[in-house]
């Protein structure tokens, strides 16, 4: 039998396989395709202190094997998900991490705060790095002394597990994965979507609604290998590693680039099993190669 | 076999699928990902094609509105699927149509699709036109629009004992889709742009919509945005219940994404894949 | 008739068209496949002040809509290029633009200072953004007051059109390429390529002898898109767009986002006619939209 | 016709087009980008198959040991062409035959085309084996390595008169790739590793090798690296000339994106591409 385990801080999870914020509901919208409690974790949609309407239309947009959103958040607010969404989600059978946003450090307190009251919750994603609010979002991830600002205090607020999620909008990552490991957090995620752009030629406008938006799918995934490895590389905290997994081999990759987790985005959108399947394949990668456990893979990249 | 009017299933059975399922509320219905087999790839004219396929396994409930996403495998330019009405289905044989039209990439691929051949889809998807409908009924289409209208109209016939009436507009004749399956389902008007066929112009010109003997009690329509917001001016105007359904951009098609909203009245934006694709418009911003 | 030229500088480029260095040799791979007097301009592979071996194999990975490089500026070095390379390629018919590279500013000086002296070559590209080489390159590309004094140093030394090639591996694309104008830069090319990385999941080793590398094609195009639209927002002399173009339709996004003009790379390596046909579909472009000249689509994206 | 012993083209004509252009020099001859029509897709086995290509111009003269880069259409996990090299050819029809092991994405969509579609080719590419060579001659090929191999075989017995051996290793006789054009061509020596066809063990196990009376003037040989390294060690041991085809990853195949380099004695990294893909072993740092 295969050790599929992996720890995030205190965090233990039955396997390295989460769903990632945003593109994959509160779980619910999967509820007919896989058995949620086979999974890692759970990542719900970005949540704000207040409710936010998010975007006009259109907020997609198909690239070369990937594509564009600009959602900005759309959400019913900490007080809605607290009341409404956390008591028919906290029973899946996984651990649901949620993620995190504000306008300011004080509205990102205000969510972790209200969220650490929850016993169900063990770990909260501090997403500073959305790309499709106007304040807020990637300004914290982009910009390292309010990096560490909004990780110093939100992990005041916070007594439980601290993923800080980052952008990879940034010269350089390892300066902000150190940063949010000195000022508390006790994993990184990434990467968060790259700021891109899409143009009709025909209407000579732009195809979403912000001008630009956040680029996810397998179109980035050898940029977000590439962080993950030097994040890997810099920090000592654990690392969940995400950006255009499709399928069991491409997670593996990430593994062995320092992830002791992964997290499934865009996949889930082309198949809403993708992520059971994942799972799978680990396992079956595991016994195939002689190895024991997840462990054993975690940045086990020979260069 | 003489009764039987559509595909090859019977009314009649088709009927009692439904008024036994009736009840079922859409949020309720399990959605599927299954792999059906291409039974035929009908093309129609140079823009539209027909889809049968097939499933292994008898078909869940599928109602008349609702969508399908289907997977485009062997191209490079696509990545996401493509969501697709329901056009028509055969219960007894489970089989499903799908109506296309060529639009780009994804649906220039689904095309070149041969019999035998598997397709992907994730379905039923989104909710439907309202089926608690009473009386005279018009279901107005416009180009690839037709394609949940057809389905509507079987329903209504079969489990209402409503004939509907078609306002049916195509650009031009060669464009008109499959018109003995509107026939034998209700009265069908058409308009052609090029007056190529039927009445001249559009389906917002059609003197159907200005006879007076003619009192609906409900307007369904699909088809372009334009269109279907002259028409919700004309039903808001003759206080006639109107239901649109919403093309859109979908990320997911399962509520996953928030890609897809249309802003509303009520709780200002919600999906178009869970919410709709069918919206009241007393319920839209238009 | 459509009028096709574009400026660039005090260049004057009769279409808007070039190839980007690296994926378009010096022209001559390019002879039976294309009339190169055809082009706006070829920017040739990049040149160093002494030889170089460039990096060991394996060099490349294929990725999703994309490929890895790590070629390292594999070149004869700029006295070769002067004697043998340039009597053969400067009589093609079209503007010959020199891509060049160092380890310090004296080194691209050297470079710069001996090009002048070429008749026929009335622009270079000054690369500060090549990912594949450890001295140099990317490190003046991702670091503002390098970029500015290497843009200045080569502005003495060169004194034709100067087109400076930005990374987009940066926070902040805008403040890079007007941290170059501000130093003298008659033009910005963008953008080079993506840091990336991939891995063999069977091997577990890296697909690449330098681990990391350099990632084109269209998976960056939107990454692309978006750059060059903050760029001609930011900055006034001419832009020149790139990442991922494979047609015409691509090529016309990146000049309504506000190209004045667009290279063409690794397409290239797939069509090795493409950048013929995307002169020809440009023009085709204007003829049916009913303009005039290219320089009407300029930038003319409405949002 | 029974003097004609491959494809359908004559040995005597054959022999007549490389005659007149033997002289062309490799850097002079043109590339071209062409759609061929895909005459025959042959499946010899679970690894391997053959594409036999149509062209509707005359064919370019082309060398054994040049190999064409591939467009691979319909697949979105591929980008790149790919390259294969010529395994035979037949100019008076203007056919190209390929013969491709199935080892990834690119080459099961190769596999997937049907007789009548396209495919679009960039060729002649790359060098050729030495063909000034005298004597006896002896061609090791290691499974897709026997491909230049049978196109070399059959130019110096037409042009040259000379009978080559083929020293031919597989893993097991079901994977041997069609005996009777290499035995019509050279006198055929098999290996299998499984030892269920000819003698059992590696190429370089074969008793052919340690045969005294076997004195060969060069050696060509194409297959797995460790091969051609222990060969290349052979043959330098044995003072016989000796020649390999080198694969290795290519971005673009026509020698613009330096990409594909071998780092040689003379001159450190060069193109595979456009100065190989055949090398003598003295060149290469092995
Ligand atoms: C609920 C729903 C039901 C639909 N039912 C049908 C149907 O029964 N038959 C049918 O032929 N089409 C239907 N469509 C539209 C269909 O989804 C699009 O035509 C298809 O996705 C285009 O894919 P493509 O790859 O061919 O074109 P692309 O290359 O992706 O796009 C071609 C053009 O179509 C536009 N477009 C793409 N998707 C949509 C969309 N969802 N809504 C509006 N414009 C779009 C693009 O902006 C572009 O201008 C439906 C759409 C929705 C949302
Ligand atoms: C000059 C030359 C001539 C060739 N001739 C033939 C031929 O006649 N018949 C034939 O079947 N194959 C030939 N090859 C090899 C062929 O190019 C590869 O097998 C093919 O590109 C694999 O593509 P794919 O998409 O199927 O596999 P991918 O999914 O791209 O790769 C599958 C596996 O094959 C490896 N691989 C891919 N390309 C190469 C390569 N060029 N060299 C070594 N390993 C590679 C990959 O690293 C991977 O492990 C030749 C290669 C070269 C350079
Ligand atoms: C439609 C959509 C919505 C997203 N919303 C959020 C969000 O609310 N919070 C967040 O941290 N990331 C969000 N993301 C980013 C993903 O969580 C993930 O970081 C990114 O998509 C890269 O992974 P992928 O390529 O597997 O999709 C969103 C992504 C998509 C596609
Ligand atoms: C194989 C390869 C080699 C390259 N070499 C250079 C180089 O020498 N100098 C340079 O400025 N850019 C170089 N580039 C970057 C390209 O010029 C271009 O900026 C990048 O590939 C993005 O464009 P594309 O997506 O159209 O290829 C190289 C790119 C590739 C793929
Ligand atoms: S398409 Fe994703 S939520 Fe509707
Ligand atoms: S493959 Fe590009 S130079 Fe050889």
């Amino acid at each position: 039998m295969v050790n599929l385990t992996t720890n995030i801080g205190n965090l233990e999870l039955k396997n390295p396989v989460m769903t990632a914020s945003g593109t994959f509901g509160f779980g619910t919208e999967y509820l007919d395709f896989i058995d949620l409690s086979l999974l890692g974790g759970i990542v719900v949609k970005g949540i704000t202190p207040k409710p936010r309407q998010g975007n006009p239309y259109p907020r997609m947009a198909e690239t070369a094997s990937g594509m564009l959103n600009a959602v900005g958040l759309q959400n019913k607010g900490v007080d809605y998900f607290i009341e409404h969404i956390y008591p028919e989600i906290s029973h899946y059978g996984t651990e649901i991490i949620v993620n995190i946003n504000g306008g300011s450090v004080e509205e990102y307190c205000e969510v972790a705060e209200k969220l650490n009251e929850l016993d169900k919750i063990r770990a909260i994603e501090l997403n500073i790095s959305c790309p499709n609010v106007k304040q807020g979002g990637m300004l914290f991830g982009t910009h390292c002394p309010s990096a560490m600002a909004v990780t110093k205090a939100v992990r005041g607020a916070f007594s439980k597990t601290l993923i800080v999620k980052l952008s990879p909008n940034v010269t350089s990552i390892a300066e902000f994965a150190k940063a949010v490991e000195d000022n508390g957090a006790d994993s990184i995620s990434l990467i968060n979507t790259l700021l891109g752009m899409a143009i009709d030629a025909k209407t000579r406008r732009p195809l979403l609604s912000t001008v630009t938006g956040g680029l996810s799918g397998p179109a980035i995934k050898p940029v977000a290998l590439r962080m993950v490895w030097q994040v890997y590389n810099s920090v000592k905290i654990p690392v969940i590693g995400m950006g255009g997994i499709m399928n069991a081999t491409d997670a593996i990759e990430f593994i062995l680039a320092g992830a002791s987790a992964i997290q499934i985005g865009t996949a889930n959108f082309i198949n809403p099993a993708v992520s059971v399947e994942i799972v799978n394949g680990i396992k079956t990668y595991l016994e195939q190669n002689k190895l024991e456990s997840v462990a054993q893979l975690i940045g086990a990249l020979e260069c | 076999m003489g009764n039987f009017s559509y595909g090859s299933s019977g009314i009649e059975n088709y009927a009692l699928v439904f008024i036994t399922l009736r009840p079922t509320l859409i949020a309720q219905m399990k959605k599927l990902v299954e792999n059906f087999k291409v039974n035929t790839v009908k093309q129609l004219n140079k823009e539209f094609f027909v889809l049968g396929l097939q499933s292994e396994k008898q078909l869940p409930e599928i109602l008349p509105g609702q969508f399908v996403q289907v997977k485009i495998e062997g191209s490079a330019k696509t990545f996401l699927r493509r969501p697709i009405s329901v056009y028509d289905v055969d219960f007894m044989n489970r089989t499903l149509w799908l109506l296309v039209k060529i639009a780009g990439e994804g649906t220039k691929q689904l095309s070149r699709l041969h019999p035998g051949e598997h397709l992907n889809i994730i379905y039923p998807l989104g909710n439907s036109f309202s089926l608690n409908v009473k009386g005279k009924v018009l279901l107005i289409g416009g180009g690839t629009g037709v394609a949940p209208l057809l389905f509507l109209g079987k329903y209504l016939k079969s489990t209402h004992n409503i004939t509907p009436d078609f306002l049916l507009g195509y650009r031009s004749k060669e464009l008109v889709i499959e018109p003995e399956k509107f026939e034998t389902t209700g009265n069908v008007f058409i308009t052609t742009e090029d007056g190529s066929l039927g009445h001249k112009g559009f389906v917002t010109q059609h003197p159907l919509l200005y006879d007076d003997t003619k009192k609906y009690d409900a307007i369904f329509t699909c088809g372009p945005e334009v269109m279907m917001k002259a028409i919700a001016n004309y039903a808001k105007a003759k206080n006639i219940v109107c239901e649109v359904s919403l093309e859109n951009l979908m990320g997911c098609g399962i509520g996953a994404c928030l890609c897809c909203v249309v802003d509303t009245v009520d709780e200002g934006n919600v999906n178009t894949c869970t919410e709709g694709p069918v919206f009241n418009i007393q319920r839209l911003k238009w």
